[in-house]
């Protein structure tokens, strides 16, 4: 099996979906002769032409719009938002009309459509290249929001939310997309959206996270182990409709939970997480529902390695939960 | 002509000069005639059973006849339309089953979207009839990606879309319009100008001096024409789906009319707009001008109108009987659509719903009503 | 002290601002002549012209937008979005300038302005005249979020809002505009937006919530109360920044919590309130914590009165957290 | 003039034809030279910085400093600005402290905007320079809704927007222009045409005619001018910034220009521009243009130039030793002016941070790369 970064994970599934179907079409600012600013969409454009893989204006309500418009005639658009931050200017079509559209018509139209775009912090952008916007959109009926942890999940996810019927918003870590290689399987292959991953396995503390976190988690469970203290780390994969199941699992397990993530923490989804750990396992709780995350200020440009929680601070969270009694 | 010229065919008001657009025969001209007609029934009875509390909002599109009639008589039949609120009149074109309207006025169970969006917000799908919903103009994007898909796809289809003055302003009508345009997208966009945006007079919804002048910000024609006129706009709307499927891209074509009634069910014009307006416009009432033409050209008798209007009234009559005697839509229902599959997260919360149902009994419904 | 609706009160407050202070400035769709579709503006027009009560293009990313600069410049403006559900295409100013601007400018420049919008059901609007966005806006660093509950809170937050130097998005609710009335004070007076309100004591359940559910939990308060259960309701007023002390101390003292809201429940203020619990006040928890609110769908119009919580829905939650063992 | 012509004062490219604009004297004009030069000295230096890895980004404006110093010489004091990333000349022409410049470049403590940006996103309120920020078009509206304000309280001030080519196709753009023409308010849209958003060339931004011509949506006027030809731009911008004053409404202004370098520090050009593109617009270099045509005023002199380089020269280099010895901002800072006063929400938060750092000591900065 090939060695591949996420991002290679991630062109490899564009391709693929492309060549699979020819109702798969990409649209969006740059994704052309220049293949995204990060890479992702090179080559499409090359080998399958303008009219499937189109740069367009700088409009991302035009982008979400009008590729509203296709999945609704029948093909499946792969947009693309340069960045996560600048996907407010199509919010509307996003909350309006792609999460309601088959609810609002019974069921007789559809928006098979995928939203992709980089998400988190990592590459010093300041306010604007670097926010978590995950909870936006979970607080939405009618999306799916995914957002994968590693180059095989990316690629997996990815085909699956793309030939899937929903209209999805594709979270891709950019922090990750150059973040190591992992061997990931050669040709199409899905993974299921709808349930989590155990990530590791312990018996301990539960920490529930996703995408950008996941590989910090883990480290923090390998430094933690070494005090005795044995984690489980559940990675979301989907944080709408959410795998709770999986989670509550784990909390009956360990008896003490924190959700970690970047995004600020009111009304975020560790909120979410918490609340149904304190409404559904709260018998098995030994321990207050931590959480671990950015802070309730726009994201920084100088102080982002602060502003992230890193491992220090995951670290620092799970031995409070450990120690508690 | 420039985009803020106005084409006309029939003369305003009483005369009847003109000939008719190439192509049209008598039976064409008698049908267009007949979905006027029966929009403005339909909408006379759609107000009144707001007006006596059947349902619970109504948008009327009086005075608009002609100017929608004109676009929808241009339309193929495999072409998809994204209507906004008002434009009923070119369902009845395409002969709509009455109960589908009439069924979702009342969100009943046998609505074929479930009941779940207010009156006026209607999916078609066996007319090409797109999904409405409310926000201003967000359909013209969408028309415009429908339309790119169509080049894609190499199929004939044209998508139109519906909006007023007030969508103009729109962040989607901005999108929509310059995509397409790039993209030389077979769409044909349809401003009717009908003066107001609710009580926004439309010289303070733009300062330009036609919202077909709009059309040049994005390098596609736009087409000014009299919205009272349905041969007039019929013509400018052929010329436009000609344009389209020959490769000659999007048009914008304004249809400059009024909106002779209040905006909605729940809306009073009088506090806004003055009367000798209303009146003016009254004169150019697009029905009369069409009747008075059609009578010049011996298509048109008193009688047949009479008949007509028997045989429309008793359709009405049945579909509104046959949607206000239909129970509501099932509760478990409220689940459903919202994702291809039920998920387990909603198959849990209508599971506690259901139970709560069955342990405390029905809950009440305590009603609301609209103030716009 | 004159009887006002929510209504009468909102009008009453926007007229004192105004005469107190040039700056104050209004804007919106058909807020002018016709007053508002509500008529909040009534009768602003006709007394401070047309230079100070704007009618505006059909444009919330225009209104928002052209607000943030006349805020910048040093005036006080107060736009009008007709519902809240249409400020989504104004949603980009909001988050990216509106909530961002005093802290990307070191303090330099800042947007003293209120955002008011109609929320909520109760009107049979189905889809797009029903929504509870708050959580959109809690969890966007920066912002204030407000909503009162009854005529005199309405007055006096409003007042509060206008004249506090942050931007505030002032969620009216709209099954309350005429609600019945209250007695409230006449002319100038404020309400500290920082600090909810204990709206009814009670010693056996925390109930907190807040706009259009606070009289439909003080309802089901008072038919538990027959049970024997003591209800203690907090009307939340803020949502961001918001008052956790408040919320804690009383279940800290009941033992027993469940939040109450319109919202969907995933990822919304209901999820923040559990989660703050379960962070800081697990210890006292004796059941879990509840949260009742609006599905995870969009708003429906047949079933609208199946989607709200109403008073039976309360009640039974009430009774379940109360009676948990 | 319509807006598709291209008004132009200087010849191109070898000649020095042409007459100053009236109200221009040979100090003017030198100021205007030094401007443009020192901005693509610091241009220079910017790119440099970020290549050795000093900042982490650089935005510069290579080919367009005529585009921007024209228009700024049309500016009054009072006047607001609000900028895009691409327009640092005109703080220059402004006499700003380059320390400003260079402490928001490293985002350090003495940054006056503490660091809360990524570089080139200033704000500089002495010079009535509003905060940048990264969604492209935001400020338009911005500037229309301050050229209301200043109408409101009667005062002289006008506001100019700054953005390019892709920036017309933002809904900001389509809001922004429609509200202060419905309003007539003062204010000046400066469109660089650069001839491309990123990787995307104009004609695929927009099928009109020219960027210019988008006024005409807006019922205002529209002027498009040689963006290369300071002098041509600065009179497009007098009449417009006097007809703001006289009560006139806004203006749009499309100069006609090129990016001669990448889009940031981030981009490489050559994987979507042909070279020849870019040959052909060297030769049309307004730096060039301009210090031909004043030398041919025996206004120029290239002892002048020498010692203008090595002042300016200097002073960069004393800006920025200064900004690279300046600490990083505190930790703590991290909460301040979210609001006017820290709640108590974000107090526990910096509370509980700071007890951690105090706990486990420093936070680790693992850096990152911007790719764009
Ligand atoms: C985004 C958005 N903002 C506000 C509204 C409220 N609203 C409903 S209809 C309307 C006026 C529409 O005017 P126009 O586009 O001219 O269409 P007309 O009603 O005249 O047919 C407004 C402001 C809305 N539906 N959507
Ligand atoms: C809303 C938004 N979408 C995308 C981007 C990413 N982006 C940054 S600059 C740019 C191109 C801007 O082109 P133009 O407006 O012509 O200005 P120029 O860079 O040429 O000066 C893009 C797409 C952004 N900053 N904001
Ligand atoms: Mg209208
Ligand atoms: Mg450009």
């Amino acid at each position: 099996m090939p060695q591949m970064t996420m991002l290679d994970a991630l062109n490899d599934a564009l391709h693929i979906a492309m060549e699979k179907d020819d109702d798969v079409v990409m649209l969006g600012e740059d994704i052309g002769k220049k293949g995204g600013v990060f890479g992702t969409t090179a080559g499409l454009h090359e080998k399958f032409g303008e009219m499937r893989v189109m740069d367009t204006p700088l409009s991302e309500c035009g982008i979400i719009g009008t590729a509203v418009g296709m999945a609704i005639y029948g093909l499946r658009p792969v947009p693309e938002i340069q960045f996560q931050d600048f996907i407010f200017p199509g919010f509307d079509q996003i909350v309006s009309e792609m999460a309601k559209m088959r609810y609002r018509s019974g069921g007789h139209f559809t928006c098979p459509m995928v939203v992709r775009t980089p998400s988190g912090g990592g590459i010093r952008g300041g306010h604007y290249h670097s926010q978590s916007g995950e909870a936006y959109f979970a607080h939405t009926p009618g999306l799916r929001v995914v957002m994968p942890s590693t180059p095989r999940e990316a690629k997996g996810l990815m085909l699956s939310a793309i030939f899937c019927d929903d209209p999805v918003i594709f979270l891709e870590p950019k922090a990750l997309y150059r973040h190591g290689k992992e061997e990931v399987e050669e040709g199409f292959f899905t993974i299921d959206m709808d349930k989590a991953r155990i990530a590791r396995e312990g018996k301990d503390v539960t920490v529930v996270t996703w995408g950008a976190m996941t590989p910090i988690c883990q480290d923090a469970a390998t430094e933690v182990a070494e005090k005795g203290i044995d984690v489980e780390i559940v990675d979301m994969r989907s944080m709408l409709p959410w795998d709770a199941e999986t989670v509550l699992d784990s909390v009956r397990k360990t008896g003490r939970c924190i959700a970690v993530q970047e995004a600020p923490r009111t009304c975020s989804f560790a909120s979410e997480i918490a609340a149904t750990v304190a409404e559904k396992a709260v018998d098995s709780l030994e321990a207050p529902v931590g959480r671990v995350s950015g802070f309730d200020t726009p994201f920084p440009y100088a102080l982002e390695h602060v502003y992230k929680p890193d491992k220090k601070r995951v670290t620092n969270a799970i031995e409070y939960v450990a120690s508690y009694e | 002509m420039s985009p803020t010229e106005m084409l006309q065919v029939m003369d305003v008001p009483q005369k009847s000069k003109g000939k008719a657009p190439a192509g049209l025969k008598g039976d064409d001209l008698k049908k267009m005639f007949r979905a006027m007609f029966f929009t403005r029934l339909l909408d006379q009875r759609g107000m009144n059973l707001q007006r006596q509390g059947r349902i619970g909002f109504y948008v009327p599109s009086f005075g608009q006849e002609a100017s929608q009639i004109g676009a929808g008589y241009a339309m193929q039949d495999q072409d998809i339309l994204w209507p906004s609120y008002r434009v009923i009149s070119i369902a009845l074109l395409k002969n709509v089953d009455l109960k589908i309207i009439f069924n979702q006025a009342w969100g009943n169970k046998a609505d074929i979207c479930k009941g779940r969006q207010m009156p006026n917000h209607y999916a078609i799908p066996d007319i090409g009839w797109m999904s409405i919903s409310s926000p201003i103009g967000t359909q013209i994007s969408h028309a415009a990606g429908a339309a790119r898909a169509a080049q894609i796809r190499g199929e004939n289809r044209a998508s139109w879309a519906w909006f007023g003055d007030g969508g103009t302003s729109s962040n989607d009508f901005h999108a929509g319009m310059n995509f397409a345009a790039v993209w030389k997208a077979p769409c044909i966009f349809m401003c009717e100008n009908n003066h107001w945006a609710i009580s926004v007079p439309q010289e303070m919804q733009s300062a330009s001096s036609s919202f077909a002048a709009k059309a040049v910000a994005y390098g596609m024609p736009g087409i000014r024409v009299d919205g009272n006129d349905v041969l007039a706009v019929y013509e400018a709307c052929k010329e436009a789906r000609e344009r389209a499927e020959g490769g000659g891209g999007p048009t914008l074509i304004e249809t400059v009319t009024f909106r002779m009634g209040p905006h909605s069910s729940s809306d009073d014009p009088s506090k806004y707009q003055a009367q000798e307006l209303y009146d003016s416009w009254q004169k150019k009432d697009p029905i009369d001008r069409f009747r008075l033409w059609l009578k010049g050209k011996r298509l048109w008798t008193q009688k047949w109108e009479d008949e007509l209007k028997e045989e429309l009234m008793a359709e009405i009559a049945a579909a509104v009987e046959s949607a206000e005697s239909t129970p509501m839509p099932d509760v478990e229902t409220l689940f459903d659509d919202v994702y291809a599959e039920v998920p387990p997260m909603l198959q849990e919360q209508r599971e506690a719903l259901l139970d709560q149902i069955r342990r405390s009994g029905d809950i009440e419904d305590t009603g609301g009503a609209f103030p716009l």
